[in-house]
């Protein structure tokens, strides 16, 4: 019969403008896995979508509530925000036994968190982004940077991370500031970050604050070179800066060569924007649940928990997005699998991915890969 | 129809819809839309004592939520040693001085006669005053937060049992609301809704920024329960007992139980709520209330000291909201700055109230409960409606595909049909004062 | 030379950016003021009801943009404005009309109008996104910069830029426009008078031969025009999306009750207050006082009186502190 | 028998619950002053306000001259050439005398000017508070700026419930002189009074009311004679 | 038992009472009449707490009561009505007066919840006396009736009804007669006279109507731009040139006098 897998997502509120490509990247696996007939000999995914808001995390749970006890998903892909994927995984998945695999859940906090082997996420935790961050900005030379973020347990997070590397590194910060999202206006944040000066911005936060914060900089003339943290990336992102793009260099978690080149193909031919911010790791994530499901043999919430580090990681044949259904072949047949997919998937431990960053900057109004971390 | 008989059958009607839910999707879902109907109810119960009673139009409820869901973490929540000896003794002064200083620009304002020089003072002692605060202040504030900032950062709490953080949230939350009270309850009307929203927009901030205290934007996650978790339940012989006898499958029946212990939990506070409520309304005092929200100036020419009784109401409709903030972070096991938002935390209550009846605690909890039911219900039924709409569209169809990937919005259309279509039967609420 | 530098930086940082984005919460405080005035309710779909009135510009500019009409120097949203005006006025008409009406009918407390528009909000809300989707849109076309802050630091050559974004002009110019024909219209004609005696006494409004239901739809038509006319310029200046129109009406409101609700005057006064404390009490003076002290006395903090992080509560406090001692307004707004 | 130029006939009818007019009736002739006396709660305002339209009426009608106007609404009315001034709120608080006066003129299309010259010389003090907002005035000229404001309309029925409550003696001569001339132009009077004495001497026609219902019904003069109603209506 | 000296209260710049001095003596009858705008309600609004004095003193009994908060002065046995009436809209006839009684101890919440008895006998006391007064004010039919529907005579009638439901020393009665029915302005009259003999009340009485005045009151104060004009028994006032100028006119031009009747 049919197998129910969650995709729990803020479909409103402030990050209503990613969500709905996140959604379409983990339904792009699906029916990728469908269209190959499915798994366990012939079982259908449905994807089962519920509302996180990103903030109310009362609403959140409710919703997870829904999809796991009314709608009786084996798992749940999920959720986006940090904050929020934390509630729904104390207070319901792990109250029902569900995995959970975040794809952009990147706060730190949950790499020393013990969930009992039900969470997982494929995006790498901020710690790491922070670091390769501060490396870029010393291997180009910059002594000292101003640093603003979006006001929330990632935009810190990461903040903290990264001013750390970069003083250790010997860098200055000269201010960290931190911006709310969808506010009416950023001159004053502005103001205090080009009263401290500094050789660059560095942004960290979302398209919407993030960008707000580079135009309104940019405009009034207070930084000329911009750094942005993952959430910044996205496509609505060079056309609302402008010229400030121009020399804007940024980090984002990313797969390198085969992975990457696969999944733009397989992307391309499903008609979604897969380079939009974490569509991969959603398609990833959802990739994930089934193939563990398919390598326990059946789609029980404790079998797919106890095989996504299985088919995650080495050993096996590596798989990458486009892949899927040979993927359940493999494993129908008793094989493993080592999957790769859209990100080049690496879990270490529980709940913590190692990916790789892209270091992009921007020639020409487009994005450029400079190089991988 | 019969007041009395229209409460029961709406009441009833609510119930229906909790069963509905508890055969249709599940027991836990229902369950945990009762557990937040009943702090809603209690949140109503707040807002109404206020509007309802005493026409106090308050616009912070948010922020009085927020402030006895700071109490969990103060009192529940494990200290940290290593942030009280890097900066404890700096963070305590720090917060001496700063009263310090404010009682010293109260005793200079009192003391001096009003004139430019007073004026010049007070500036002078506040300026003074916040630089040496802030020369103590800061530096304990930053060696706090330096302390592990991924998973602590701050100073902890008392590791109390959690249950006594409730009266302790209402406390903060009185105390808070005595503040405000005392400076802004001459105010009328919308005036002093902006008053109080802002205020309760400073809490927040202030909540966001002082990471010392409970993490800021890095949320406190993991607080102590008031009841064993499910996983703990599930290892219980009562539990397992009684999953045998039931047929229902023990994960199923841990959750419920754990849900049904907090519902229990929740009505106890609530019911007293109402009791109390109930005894107070009918009386002199319910009645003394209601002239001074009609009319004022002749009130206070019948003897009643308005200023005084509006303080009491907003201090004790404050601290309802703060004791349901810290039963909300209780429930929930985490402190979240991020999520106080106006919209949720304060225009929701005041649909509650309003929908619900104001001027009547049985509409208030009423409202609570079947607000908070469509809020949580909206969203499967947006999705459901918009399915249902599209349903004669082809696969492929371009309007269908875009309007099946926007149906999360239709959630905001039903959220307001709904209200738009309550308030237009019973426009002074479902159950409307008598 | 540095006080010179000292000064346009403080005009570049502080002044420009605080007149424009006060200029933009007037016209929305407008609107609000307007409403509460004459229909006696705070009007909470106000934000959203901009969103989907500017949604409908933008749509119409697209049109305009793809069969290549364009308005020179100036954003091509400013023809298509007329459409989105007319959208938001019969939006706003269709909404009496269902929802409004009904209560005026039965004498509802101004408490159930107010909880009648959050229905309207919400349901503006979803009907937004389902038109345009919860995405941001950019529409803006034409010269960005009257002057840009690089060429003032080419052409004069001081060490500070001075930024003018054309938008921001157009925003300060239309709304002085807008605030006078308003001000006109209220105190002068006949239209005006009858708007604002039927908002004191509609009882006595009737009695004197004044038809309510023109009242209310002229308020609407006005409300409509303003809401359209904010929700596009903020559009063009900054960005539209319609979670952020959602959220300006936290600082609409705050501007048009720090003003006075229900005086015009006091909305736009309200705008610039708002505006202006947002970025005058937070701003860093570090770098301006760099440009009068020497070297080794330049102080190691940013020299903010507070951080930015506050930057609303400090806007909040001065709104309180100043109904403290105007308890209704800076220029005494009604009370309902 | 010639009808009367306006006529609330046989009107019962309420606010939604009891009835609280019986089957009244109150009529004034054109060029006439008509007033209605009776005790605190009689239903004169209620009456007042049937007449005008600002009540459902069960049963019975209003005429103005000849024509059935029942179903109208006030403002229709206001249209037919019907003023009425309020018992209470029946001023513009928040705008200025002169802006009350001018909303009173608010149907005229002619030059008013004239028309508010003369109520300036009939109530003088209004003419020093012309800029002031009516709210902040004295009881008693709030309302010397209701009639005002009714004056203004150039009515040819002027309504007024209770128009000289909390005015002075010196005003209310004014007053009732005015309304006597007012009269003499054509213009019909119908007026609730509690200073009845006075009211009924300048009267062509007085209706006592009690309980919603007719109770005595005279020229002013012989109800003033009458001792009963003197005794039990106007205070001996 | 009041003494007001030189007291002035301006709004902007206009001077509503303007050095007005003048006193009430105990257990007097004390008629305030004066033109319309005068500044008689000013004055009451000022010596009631209601306005702030811009400058001077009222004293009651020889203590300074400038700038009291009514609700104090009202502790301190001075109870007023209101010109324009100001009832508790949406509580019933009855209960507009049950609130009055200062002291009960149901308006402690402490009382709701653990004196519940205590309060019920209060209660039926409290009854009691407000139908009474209801009665004796002829509207006893309507004390069920919200107060927000009934007449606008009824509204001042229950004015008055509020100050006789507790022991007052002084009571400030802003027309009390204007809109009331005159036969029964007659009993109140009585009503006023007996509370001030039986009870020793002390009463300030603002009207319009002379009969009324010269009924009950002794001595009579006239105002004219917040100052006192003249004061005396109210025959003096009669006579007084510019009281009559004033306030009292000439009477009609067509014959007819005020108060005489055909
Ligand atoms: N709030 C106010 N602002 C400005 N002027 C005011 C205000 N209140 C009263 N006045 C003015 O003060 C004067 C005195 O008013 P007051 O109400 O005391 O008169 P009064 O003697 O009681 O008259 P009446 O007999 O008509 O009741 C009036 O001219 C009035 O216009
Ligand atoms: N809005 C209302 N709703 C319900 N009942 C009302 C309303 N207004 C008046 N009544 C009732 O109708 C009756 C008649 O009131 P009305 O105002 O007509 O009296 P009136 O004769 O004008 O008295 P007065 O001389 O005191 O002004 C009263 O008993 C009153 O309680
Ligand atoms: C969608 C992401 C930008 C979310 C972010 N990484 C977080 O953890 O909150
Ligand atoms: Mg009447
Ligand atoms: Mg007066």
């Amino acid at each position: 019969e049919d197998i129910n897998i969650g995709v729990i997502l803020g479909f409103t509120g402030p990050l209503e403008s990613i969500t709905p490509g996140m959604a379409a990247g983990a339904e792009m696996a699906m029916s990728e896995v469908n269209a190959g007939g499915g798994i366990l000999s012939g079982s259908m995914i449905n994807s089962v979508r519920a509302d996180s808001t990103c903030i109310d995390s009362a609403a959140a749970q409710a919703g997870a509530e829904r999809l796991i006890t009314s709608d009786n998903v084996v798992a749940i892909m999920g959720a986006d925000c940090s904050g929020v994927t934390r509630a729904i995984l104390e207070n319901v998945a792990m109250a029902n036994g569900i995995p959970m695999i975040s794809p952009s859940a990147t706060s730190p906090g949950f790499t020393e968190f013990d969930s009992g082997g039900l969470f997982f996420r494929t995006s790498p935790s901020d710690a790491r982004q922070g670091q390769v961050l501060a490396d870029i900005l010393v291997r180009r030379g910059i002594t000292s940077v101003a640093t603003t973020h979006t006001n929330n347990d990632y935009g810190l997070g990461l903040a903290t991370a990264f001013n750390e590397a970069f003083e250790a590194a010997g860098g200055t910060v000269t201010a960290t500031v931190p911006h709310e999202e969808a506010k009416g206006d950023y001159s004053a944040e502005v103001g205090a970050l080009a009263s401290a000066g500094g050789e660059a911005l560095m942004v960290l936060g979302y398209v919407d604050g993030g960008g707000s914060m580079i135009s309104t900089a940019w405009d009034l003339g207070a930084f000329d070179h911009f750094f942005v943290g993952d959430g910044v990336y996205g496509d609505d992102l060079l056309p609302r800066i402008g010229e400030a793009a121009s020399g804007l260099v940024g980090t984002v978690p990313w797969a390198v060569g085969a992975a990457a080149d696969r999944f733009v193909e397989v992307y391309t031919e499903a008609g979604v924007d897969g380079a939009s911010s974490y569509v991969a790791e959603s398609y990833d994530a959802a990739a994930l649940l089934m193939l563990a499901a398919q390598a326990a043999g059946e789609a029980t919430p404790a079998g797919i928990a106890a095989n996504v580090l299985n088919v995650a990681n080495a050993p096996g044949e590596e798989i990458f997005a486009g892949d899927l259904a040979r993927a359940v072949q493999i494993l129908a047949e008793g094989g493993e699998v080592n999957y790769q997919g859209a990100t080049n998937v690496e879990l270490i431990g529980f709940g913590e991915a190692s990916g790789s960053y892209r270091e992009f900057n921007v020639v020409d109004g487009d994005f450029a890969t400079v190089q991988y971390h | 129809m019969n007041p009395t008989l229209r409460a029961f059958l709406l009441f009833g009607l609510v119930g229906l819809a909790l069963l509905f839910t508890g055969f249709n999707q599940s027991w836990t879902l229902a369950l945990t839309i009762l557990n937040m109907s009943l702090i809603s109810a209690v949140l109503a119960l707040g807002v109404n004592l206020q509007w309802g009673y005493a026409g106090l139009f308050n616009v912070g409820i948010m922020g009085f939520t927020a402030i006895g869901g700071l109490a969990v973490v103060l009192i529940s929540a494990d200290p940290v040693p290593e942030a009280w000896s890097a900066g404890g003794l700096g963070a305590l002064m720090g917060l001496a001085l700063g009263a310090a200083t404010v009682m010293a620009a109260i005793a200079v304002w009192n003391r001096m006669q009003p004139s430019l020089a007073r004026v010049l003072a007070l500036i002078a002692t506040l300026v003074v005053g916040y630089v040496i605060t802030r020369s103590v202040f800061a530096p304990a504030r930053e060696a706090i937060m330096a302390v592990n900032p991924a998973t602590e950062g701050y100073l902890g709490g008392a590791s109390l049992p959690v249950l006594l953080s409730w009266p302790v949230g209402a406390l903060f939350a009185a105390g808070l609301a005595w503040v405000i009270g005392k400076i802004s309850l001459g105010l009328r009307s919308d005036y002093l809704a902006i008053a109080t929203l802002g205020i309760s927009e400073i809490v927040i901030a202030g909540m966001k920024f002082e990471g010392w205290l409970s993490r800021g934007v890095n949320n406190v996650a993991g607080l102590p329960r008031a009841v064993p978790r499910p996983v703990e339940l599930q290892g219980s012989g009562f539990v397992q007992s009684l999953s045998e006898r039931s047929g229902i499958d023990i994960v199923e029946m841990a959750s419920i139980v754990e849900k049904l212990g907090y519902a229990a939990l929740f009505s106890v506070v609530l019911i007293m709520l109402i009791v109390l409520s109930e005894l107070a309304l009918n009386s002199p005092w319910g009645r003394m209330m209601r002239a001074i929200r009609d009319n004022e100036i002749a009130a206070r020419a019948m003897g009643k000291d308005v200023k005084a009784r509006h303080l009491m109401i907003f201090v004790l409709g404050s601290a309802i909201c703060g004791l349901a903030g810290a039963m909300m972070v209780t429930l929930d096991g985490q402190l979240t700055p991020g999520t106080y938002e106006p919209l949720r935390f304060t225009f929701l209550m005041w649909v509650m109230v309003i929908v619900g009846g104001s001027g009547n605690n049985w509409g208030a909890v009423l409202g609570g409960m079947v607000i908070w039911f469509l809020w949580v219900q909206a969203e499967p039924l947006g999705r459901a409606v918009m399915e249902l709409l599209t349903s004669g569209m082809a696969e492929d169809n371009a309007l269908r595909i875009h309007l099946v990937t926007q149906a999360a919005h239709t959630r905001l259309i039903l959220m307001g049909s709904a209200l738009l279509f309550m308030l237009r039967f019973a426009p002074r609420g479902l159950i409307p004062e008598k | 030379m540095d006080a010179l530098n000292a000064l346009i930086m403080l005009a570049n940082f502080v002044l420009i950016p605080a007149t424009a984005y006060g200029s933009q919460l007037a016209l929305g405080a407008l609107g609000i003021t307007l409403i509460y005035g004459i229909l006696r309710f705070s009007h909470f779909a106000h934000g959203d009801v901009m969103a989907i009135g500017t949604a409908v510009v933008i749509l119409t500019t697209w049109g305009l943009q793809g069969a290549g009409v364009s308005f020179g120097v100036l954003p091509t949203a400013l023809l298509a404005l007329p459409v989105g005006i007319a959208f938001t006025i019969l939006y706003l008409l269709a909404m009496d009309r269902v929802v409004y009406r009904f209560y005026r009918r039965v004498r509802a407390k101004p408490m159930v109008f107010v909880m009648a528009s959050l229905g309207v909000m919400f349901v503006t809300n979803g009907l937004t996104r389902l038109l345009i989707g919860p995405g941001e849109q950019r529409f803006a076309d034409g010269a960005r910069f009257v002057i840009s802050a690089r060429d003032f630091r080419t052409w004069t050559g001081l060490s500070e830029g001075l930024a003018l974004r054309s938008t921001q002009l157009l925003t300060v110019v239309v709304a002085l426009i807008a605030m006078g024909i308003l001000f006109y219209f209220l105190n002068r004609t006949r239209s005006g008078k009858s708007m604002r005696a039927y908002s004191d006494n509609e009882d006595l409004a009737l009695l004197s031969g004044i038809n309510p239901e023109r009242v209310v739809m002229i308020t609407w038509v006005i409300a409509g025009t303003l809401m359209c006319l904010a929700g596009t310029l903020y559009g063009l200046d900054k960005i539209f999306r319609p979670f952020t129109f959602f959220q300006l009406l936290l600082p609409m409101f705050a501007a048009a009750i720090v003003g006075g609700l229900g005086n015009p005057l006091g909305a736009i006064v309200g705008g610039y207050v708002i505006a202006f404390s947002e970025l005058g009490v937070t701003y860093a003076w570090r770098r301006f006082a760099g440009y009068f002290l020497p070297p080794d006395w330049m102080p190691e903090g940013l020299m903010q009186i507070l951080p930015v992080d506050y930057k609303f509560a400090v806007t909040f406090a001065i709104l309180v502190l100043v109904l403290i001692f105007r308890p209704t307004g800076i220029f005494r707004g009604k009370v309902i | 028998m010639s009808e009367p130029f306006l006529i609330g006939d046989a009107m019962t009818g309420g606010y939604g619950g009891a009835d609280i007019l019986h089957g009244c009736t109150i009529a004034v002739e054109k060029g006439q002053i008509a007033v209605i006396v009776g005790p605190n709660g009689a239903g004169k305002s209620t009456a007042m306000k049937a007449v005008f339209g600002m009540l459902n009426l069960r049963s019975g009608a209003v005429r103005l001259g000849g024509e059935d106007i029942t179903a109208l609404s006030p403002q229709a009315r206001v249209n037919k050439g019907m003023g009425f001034v309020p018992q209470t709120n029946n001023i513009f608080p928040s705008m200025s005398v002169e802006e009350n006066l001018e909303m009173g003129a608010f149907i005229r299309t002619d030059d008013y000017a004239q028309t508010m010259e003369q109520v300036y010389t009939l109530f003088p003090i209004l003419r020093d508070k012309r800029h002031q907002a009516a709210g902040e005035l004295s009881g008693g000229q709030r309302q010397q700026v209701a009639v005002g404001r009714a004056l203004m309309t150039k009515p040819s029925v002027l309504m007024l419930d209770e128009p000289t409550a909390g005015v002075s003696p010196i005003v209310m001569d004014e007053l009732f002189d005015r309304i006597i001339e007012i009269a003499r132009t054509g213009i019909s009077i119908l007026m609730v009074e509690q200073n009845a004495r006075q009211a009924l001497a300048i009267a062509d026609k007085g209706y006592v009311l009690v309980q919603g219902a007719n109770r005595f019904t005279d020229t002013g003069e012989a109800l003033l004679a009458d001792p009963d109603v003197r005794r039990s209506f106007l205070g001996g | 038992m009041i003494q007001v000296e030189n007291l002035h209260k301006h709004f902007g710049g206009f001077h509503a009472v303007d050095g007005a001095t003048l006193h009430i003596a105990e257990k007097s009858i004390t008629g305030l009449i004066g033109p319309n705008g005068a500044g008689k309600t000013t004055l009451f609004n000022v010596i009631a707490g209601v306005l702030k004095p811009t400058s001077g003193k009222v004293l009651m009994a020889g203590e300074d009561i400038t700038g009291l908060e009514p609700h104090e002065l009202f502790d301190k046995g001075l109870l007023r009505t209101f010109q324009i009436a100001h009832e508790f809209a949406s509580m019933t006839v009855r209960e507009n007066l049950m609130m009055v009684p200062p002291g009960q101890s149901g308006e402690n919440l402490w009382s709701t919840w653990f004196h519940r008895a205590r309060i019920a006998q209060e209660e039926a006391t409290l009854r009691r006396k407000a139908d009474e007064v209801l009665e004796f004010l002829t509207i006893d039919h309507i004390a069920d009736e919200k107060a927000g529907n009934i007449s606008g005579g009824q509204k001042k009638l229950l004015e008055l009804g509020r100050t006789m439901m507790t022991d007052a020393r002084i009571v400030f009665l802003d027309e009390v007669g204007a809109g009331v029915n005159r036969t029964l302005l007659n009993t109140i009259a009585d009503a006023i006279v007996r509370l001030n003999q039986e009870r020793g009340y002390t009463f300030v009485v603002i009207e319009h109507d002379m009969d009324f005045i010269g009924r009950i009151c002794d001595p009579v104060i006239c105002m004219a731009e917040g100052k006192v004009l003249a004061e005396g028994s109210l025959d003096e006032i009669k006579a007084n040139e510019q009281v009559i100028e004033a306030y009292l006119g000439t009477g009609l031009k067509n014959k007819v006098t005020a108060g005489a009747g055909a």
